[in-house]
């Protein structure tokens, strides 16, 4: 599991955030609590992206599939960061 | 991460080994995988054989979905035309929609996995054939039979989207919208089965060292495809199944009138039905990835990208559903989430456009048959891929929505996205199967025809959108300028069907189906394993395996695999077995024994089929004993499996041991389960969800729920339920007769459970048809049932097996997956108790 | 057949108007133009119409061979002033026809005429 | 009363063709898509094209991970960012979430198949009911507020705006406005079943003058009454139709107090004359099949002819 983890973790996190976001504004609304909830919710799974970021950068490991393993999770974070940032345009740039 | 189950990875320096193996090993094989005779024809189970019908069953759904087509641009060519009456083209439209995304595209893909993954991972099949043979009989009659109904003009006329309130008993009260709902029924189980069985293959049936790093593209693919149907499927068996017990029994889960909601159907059709585009596409472009490497006869670039793009495709696939639903009036902020991620969701698929044109540049591309058609894909998808981001914007999607700029859209999509890829891919994999490759003076014929029709068909579809004319229109009226994009059209898609008829012409010519008799042989030179010599068995041996396109870099490999100097060069045991590996480096953990041919999964498939179709024509008799014979062939079907085992470790070569039966978390049984509850925790959520929609769409038609004090005894029998499971599993190596002991009571306090949650309900005086909530809650509870009834006869299956001796001790499958079970089914029960009461508890 | 038709209905002809029958060729011109004017009008609401594929109306008669016809309504030579006058006000021409009186120009109702004249088989 | 038919052939296509500040901004942003998309479709055939047959030198530099990261996730990251911007900004300026002062009110009913139009004032009292036509001044908001009576209908005039569902148990709101007088065609976007393809509409923009002239004409039916009222009255169209002004109320059908001034019958589908109006009247079903207007085949040709005079009269 941990390897599926790290592997896969940026698009884990751009799943919690798009989820939470929908249920959120389905739910919710989209009023100012609602949209400052969304904001900080926002900062903290980029925080989460930050961390991993560096976790997995500074594992050094000299095994073929680690490092493989290791590539994998820096693209991971590269699609979900650039889905994080795309999916928290909306709170900022439509009003209703 | 050296090792992962502690196998010395030293040992692979063993092989190739020296001696030569005696000839009889050979022949052992080949009686054990031996070829059906006669009627055994219909009782095969190997994937060799079940691959093949797969395949050909989805491609004749092509044929008949494209014959669909054919009508309906026959009907368009000029405004007002009576080729097909009103009535008639709105069946033709919903059935070409319907067949040629459930009965021909998913199908499609799937059994090119069935067909290809053993072969590619160098398994001698699947791990669980039976579920295959079952998953295409089902999928055979029953599609057949539901296409049948447009002969009788009883098919479906609600679109392939099904959008109540259209689809309800009051605007279309005839039996048609339940041959869909019914009929897509036995396609959900089918697709369901295939996906835990390509799950499973994949994760843990390679050859040995064929770690993820160096599993073939297409089976990475075929990961992503199998776990999206996964977590998407539940969704629309879920939708299916409410809508179709509105119609039944009038719970108005989508009636607006009483407190459903017809957007709640659109919500689970939509998230199901976009994962879906990409189900059919990530196959394809896997299969894609794999021919562009050999056509430029180069490694693929960008290995790792294309991995995370499609996984990433994956998960981003999951957050556009509601793009779909731009014009129904969602707040703005919300329509904004779903364009960001279907923005975001192109940005991996241009990735792969990418590694492919990259893979092409560094090689030196042959234009050959599969060659022309992966280019022509590339052009197809590509221009497919930009029309969906203009649509993606908010704005734009409000103008082409529902016109035929869509239409335009998702042909371009599909067909460069699936249909090209799987045309290479027939002419491409067809040398492995059939004993003469195909024309390539003909393949340029077909290419051509079908690249210009194709676009001459659907290039004036985005004019006709633009110009203002809708979907899904069995005529349209004259002076609107629709006349010369509508005929163009229909000229192109007579030209598109040229092609594929050349096609056919080109099939019956050098198509020689022999699997086991030789075949054409590694015709266009691709490096990974399929292209071993294999007969009915796969591979006489299975290499250890070092990189990606094994045959390319160890030149004498195909020659050490015949001589049998790998893994396995003999059947073990005596009968059908692979080897079982681990899921991230493939060390080899065990000796999966595999069921043979046996009509019971025949008997079942039927069964099943029988089941649906009778319950859709109203034979409700006959119905409930094919539901029961469907059961009763399943259990027999099982009752063969997972007996004791004599030996208790055996060499797969090399003086390498592994067992031959592992119990937990390990089998291969184990995780097949899991899949499953996955499968129903999705069901279950997908329930839940919609009960909080309702709540919030339809405030006004809520009640409060029972107090939540009532659940506290159902949640406390559950927790007994779910202690007593595990018990069961702890106390069977004292006796199995204890251990079944546990898992009926187990069952029996479940059932007791549900039985004072439903109490608790009927006295709040909320009725299933009362209301939109009365509806779903019930709908919870029926569920629950469900799984209830089916951890009885689990329980009931293992007190039989008890009975007969056949529980081994100390440890045995066949309660390991009863108890997952059982704790699933009481774990499902606490959360429905708890949030039916939860929601719109406050208002 | 077509000659049994055309027989016929010179028998007919024959039988009742010794004149000889008009047969001046139409403006091609001007059927085109009756044509389009029986399109834009919707004459197809109420009759079949060759070369109009929608509409195609059950109240009144096919118009297909309307100029073999011998008779408008049962009533009237087929001829084109008459003719012209019926398309125009049918209830003037031919009292108890459902067919109303349609408001369109003289110009128009020459065309369609012509049109319906020059449909002889 | 200035009115232009356009577009008669579909050409520019309708989309492209705004005629309002609801549908402009779309227009360009329509072409600007199809622009950028043909040109990156461009870029995207060169590439293959020097994959193919390119000089050894440009093929090495397409063959790399390097190549794949520029075209194909910084060069889309940044154009889809810059288009998702725009988009979301769009969105937020078009969507009837917040409504303009002084917008006019309608509200819009789907029905299989044709549309009922209840007028609106200020405060949301409906003033005047009518159906399959909608009649709205320039150079005003026009608020629609769509429901639907049975199934699922979506109100779409592409001159004007994007489409908008109706959709049962909701009220969708969404503006358009018209720059010039004219006829405008509608059409029913979302699949209704049966003759869903015939299920048109025209919306007709007047200046204010001419429209406060038409507001004037709205008054309850003057017509003449006589023998096609009494038929009318007698063979059960009043069951399903009102003409206000007489006994007929039924609210089945459409309003026909002034269905002799529509522009079309049949919801957008034929032209109203005498003659289109008898032929509907005793056969619509040959007309639109499936159409919920059973045929009339009791009528005599004077009977007819009296019902669909009166008809007519309705102006």
């Amino acid at each position: 599991m941990k390897s599926w983890f790290i592997m896969m973790g940026g698009l884990v996190l751009w799943a919690v955030h798009f989820f939470l976001l929908y249920l959120l504004a389905e739910f919710g609304g989209s009023g100012p609590g609602i949209r400052l909830a969304a904001s900080l919710f926002t900062l903290v799974i980029l925080g989460g992206v930050a961390w991993m970021f560096v976790a997995v950068r500074h594992k050094t490991s000299g095994d073929p599939f680690a490092r493989w393993r290791r590539r994998a999770a820096m693209l991971a974070l590269a699609f979900g960061g650039l889905g994080i940032v795309f999916q928290y345009l909306p709170i900022l740039l439509v009003d209703r | 991460m050296r090792s992962e189950t502690g196998f010395d990875p030293a040992l692979y320096e063993r092989f190739p080994t020296r001696h030569e193996r005696p000839k009889e090993e050979e022949e052992d094989l080949r009686r054990i995988w031996c070829k059906p005779k006669g009627w055994e024809y219909l009782l095969a189970v190997n994937n060799n054989y079940i691959g093949i019908y797969y395949l050909g069953t989805a491609f004749l759904f092509f044929l008949m979905a494209g014959v669909l087509a054919l009508l309906m641009r026959a009907q368009l060519a000029a405004p007002m035309l009576e080729i097909l009456p009103q009535g008639t083209y709105n069946q033709v439209f919903t059935m070409h929609g319907t067949v040629m995304m459930f009965l021909f595209a998913v199908p499609a893909v799937e059994a090119a996995g069935v067909l290809l993954l053993p072969q590619m991972l160098a398994a001698r099949d699947l791990p669980f054939p039976r579920l295959s043979a079952y998953a295409f009989w089902a999928y055979a009659v029953g599609g057949l039979c539901f296409f049948a109904s447009i002969f009788v003009g009883l098919a479906p006329d609600g679109g392939w989207f099904m959008y109540p309130p259209l689809t309800s008993k009051a605007y279309s009260p005839g039996i048609n919208t339940d041959f869909w709902l019914l009929g897509i029924g036995f396609i959900e189980i089918s697709a369901i089965a295939g996906a835990i069985e390509i799950i499973v293959g994949v994760l843990r049936t390679r050859a040995p060292g064929m770690r993820l790093d160096r599993m073939p593209i297409f089976a990475w693919a075929m990961l992503v495809f199998a776990v999206m149907i996964v977590i998407a499927f539940p969704s629309i068996i879920l939708g299916t199944l409410l809508l179709e017990i509105e119609r039944a029994f009038g719970w108005p889960f989508f009636d607006a009138t009483r407190g459903g909601d017809p957007l709640l159907w659109q919500h689970l059709f939509w998230f199901f039905g976009h994962p879906e585009v990409y189900i059919i596409f990530l196959p394809a472009a896997g299969m894609m990835s794999m021919i562009v490497a050999t056509v430029a006869g180069e490694r693929l670039v960008g290995y790792r990208l294309i991995v995370l793009a499609m996984i990433a495709t994956g998960f981003i696939s999951f957050g556009v559903w509601a793009h779909h639903m731009f014009t129904t009036g969602m707040p703005p902020m919300t329509t904004g989430f779903f364009s960001a991620a279907s923005m975001a969701v192109s940005v991996p698929a241009g990735i792969q456009v990418f590694s492919w044109i990259a893979t092409l540049a560094i090689g030196k591309p042959k234009f050959n048959a599969p060659g022309l058609f992966v280019m022509g894909s590339i052009v197809i998808f590509v221009t497919g891929g930009l029309t969906g981001v203009m649509i993606a914007m908010v704005p734009f999607d409000w103008q082409a929505h529902d016109s035929y700029f869509i239409v335009a859209h998702l042909h371009y999509v599909l067909i460069g996205g699936m249909v090209f890829p799987l045309f290479a891919a027939f002419y491409y994999w067809i040398p492995m199967v059939s004993k003469r490759a195909l024309s390539e003076r003909l393949a340029k014929w077909v290419f051509g025809l079908m690249f210009l029709g194709m676009n001459v068909a659907f290039l004036p579809m985005h004019l006709a959108g633009l110009q203002g004319m809708p979907r899904r229109v069995y005529t349209y009226l004259p002076g609107q300028g629709f006349e010369l994009p509508n005929l163009i059209s229909t000229v192109g898609a007579f030209m598109l069907g040229l092609g594929v008829l050349l096609f056919l012409v080109d099939l019956a010519r050098n198509f020689r189906l022999a699997p086991g008799e030789g075949n054409a042989g590694n015709v266009y030179g691709g490096g990974t394993l399929e292209w071993l010599p294999s007969e009915l068995y796969s591979t006489r041996s299975i290499p250890v395996v070092t990189s990606r396109e094994p045959l390319w870099d160890d030149p004498a490999l195909a020659h050490e695999v015949e001589k049998g100097r790998y893994f396995l060069p003999r059947s073990a045991t005596g009968r059908r077995e692979t080897i079982v590996t681990s899921p991230l480096l493939a060390e080899p953990q065990y000796l999966q024994i595999m069921p043979g041919p046996s009509p019971w999964p025949f008997a079942a498939a039927i069964f099943t089929a029988g089941f649906f179709l009778a319950l859709t024509v109203q034979a409700y008799m006959f119905a409930w004993v094919s539901g029961v014979l469907a059961v009763i062939s399943v259990l027999r079907w099982l009752w063969e499996t997972d007996r004791p085992v004599e030996i208790e470790g055996v060499d797969i070569g090399a003086d390498i041991r592994v067992p031959t039966y592992v119990t937990g978390p390990a089998s291969h049984g184990w995780w097949a389960m899991v899949i499953l509850l996955v499968v129903m925790g999705m069901i279950f959520l997908m329930a839940l969800f919609s009960l909080a929609f309702l709540s919030s769409n339809q405030p006004g038609f809520w009640r409060p729920p029972p107090p939540l004090g009532e659940a506290i005894s159902i949640l406390g029998l559950y927790a007994v339920a779910i202690g007593l499971a595990l018990t069961a599993r702890a106390c069977l190596r004292r006796s199995p007769f204890w251990s079944v002991f546990a898992l009926l009571l187990s069952a029996a306090v479940s059932s007791a459970a549900l039985g004072m949650d439903y109490v608790s309900w009927s006295s709040s005086e909320l009725g299933p048809t009362a209301s939109g909530q009365g509806a779903v809650v019930y709908a919870l509870l029926a569920l629950q049932a469900c799984a209830a009834a089916i951890a009885i006869l689990m329980a009931l299956y293992c007190a039989a097996r008890a009975v007969r001796g056949l529980v081994p001790q100390p440890r045995n499958n066949s309660i390991d997956l009863t108890m997952l079970f059982l704790v699933y089914t009481a774990a499902q029960g606490v959360t429905g108790a708890l949030v039916s009461r939860l929601v719109g508890a406050g208002g | 057949m077509k000659g049994g038709a055309a027989i016929s209905v010179l028998m007919l002809l024959g039988a009742c108007a010794p004149v000889p029958v008009e047969t001046a060729p139409a403006d091609p011109a001007a059927v085109a133009r009756g044509r389009d004017a029986a399109a834009r009008l919707g004459c197809g609401a109420c009759h079949a119409m060759p070369g109009i594929t929608w509409p195609k109306g059950r109240v009144g008669p096919p118009l297909a061979g309307f100029g073999a016809r011998p008779l408008i309504a049962g009533k009237l030579p087929n001829r084109a002033p008459l003719l012209a006058a019926f398309v125009t006000d049918a209830p003037a021409m031919a009292p108890g026809t459902g067919m109303p009186a349609i408001p369109m120009k003289r110009a128009e109702a020459d065309d369609i005429a012509a049109w319906l004249l020059s449909l002889d088989d | 009363m200035t009115e232009r038919t356009l577009p008669s052939e579909g050409w520019p296509p309708a989309v492209l063709d705004p005629a309002g500040p609801y549908s402009e901004p779309v227009t360009l942003l329509a072409w600007v898509l199809l622009a950028g998309g043909t040109v990156i479709l461009a870029i995207v055939l060169g590439a293959l094209w020097i994959a193919l047959r390119g000089s050894p030198r440009l093929k090495t530099r397409l063959g790399g991970e390097k190549a794949i990261w520029i075209l194909g996730f910084a060069f889309p990251s940044v154009v889809l960012t810059g288009l998702l911007v725009w988009g979301l900004m769009l969105t937020s300026s078009l969507s009837a979430a917040r409504v303009p002062e002084g917008a006019m009110r309608v509200k819009v009913i789907g029905e299989i198949w044709w549309w009922r139009v209840h007028y609106q004032d200020g405060q949301g009292r409906e003033t005047l009911r009518d159906a399959n036509e909608l009649h709205i001044p320039i150079g005003q908001p026009v608020l629609l507020e769509l429901e639907a009576a049975d199934v699922i209908h979506s109100f779409w005039v592409p001159r004007l705006g994007g489409k908008m569902d109706m959709i049962p148990g909701r009220t969708n709101r969404l503006l358009i406005e018209a720059d010039a007088p004219g006829i405008y065609k509608g059409q029913c976007a979302e699949y209704c079943g049966g003759p869903h393809a015939l299920m048109g509409f025209v919306v007709v923009a007047h200046t204010p003058a001419d429209f406060a002239r038409w507001q004037a004409s709205r008054l309850p039916s003057q017509g003449a009454g006589g023998e096609g009222l009494a038929l009318f009255l007698s063979s059960g169209c009043a069951a399903c139709h009102t003409i206000r002004g007489t006994p007929a109320r039924g609210l089945a059908g459409p309003d026909l107090t002034h269905v002799g001034s529509r522009r079309t019958l049949g919801a957008g589908i034929l032209p109203n004359n005498p003659g289109t109006m008898a032929g509907w009247v005793a056969d619509s079903q040959a007309i639109k099949p499936a159409n919920r207007m059973p045929a009339y085949h009791q009528f005599s040709g004077e009977e007819l002819q009296a019902l669909t005079a009166y008809l007519v009269s309705l102006k």
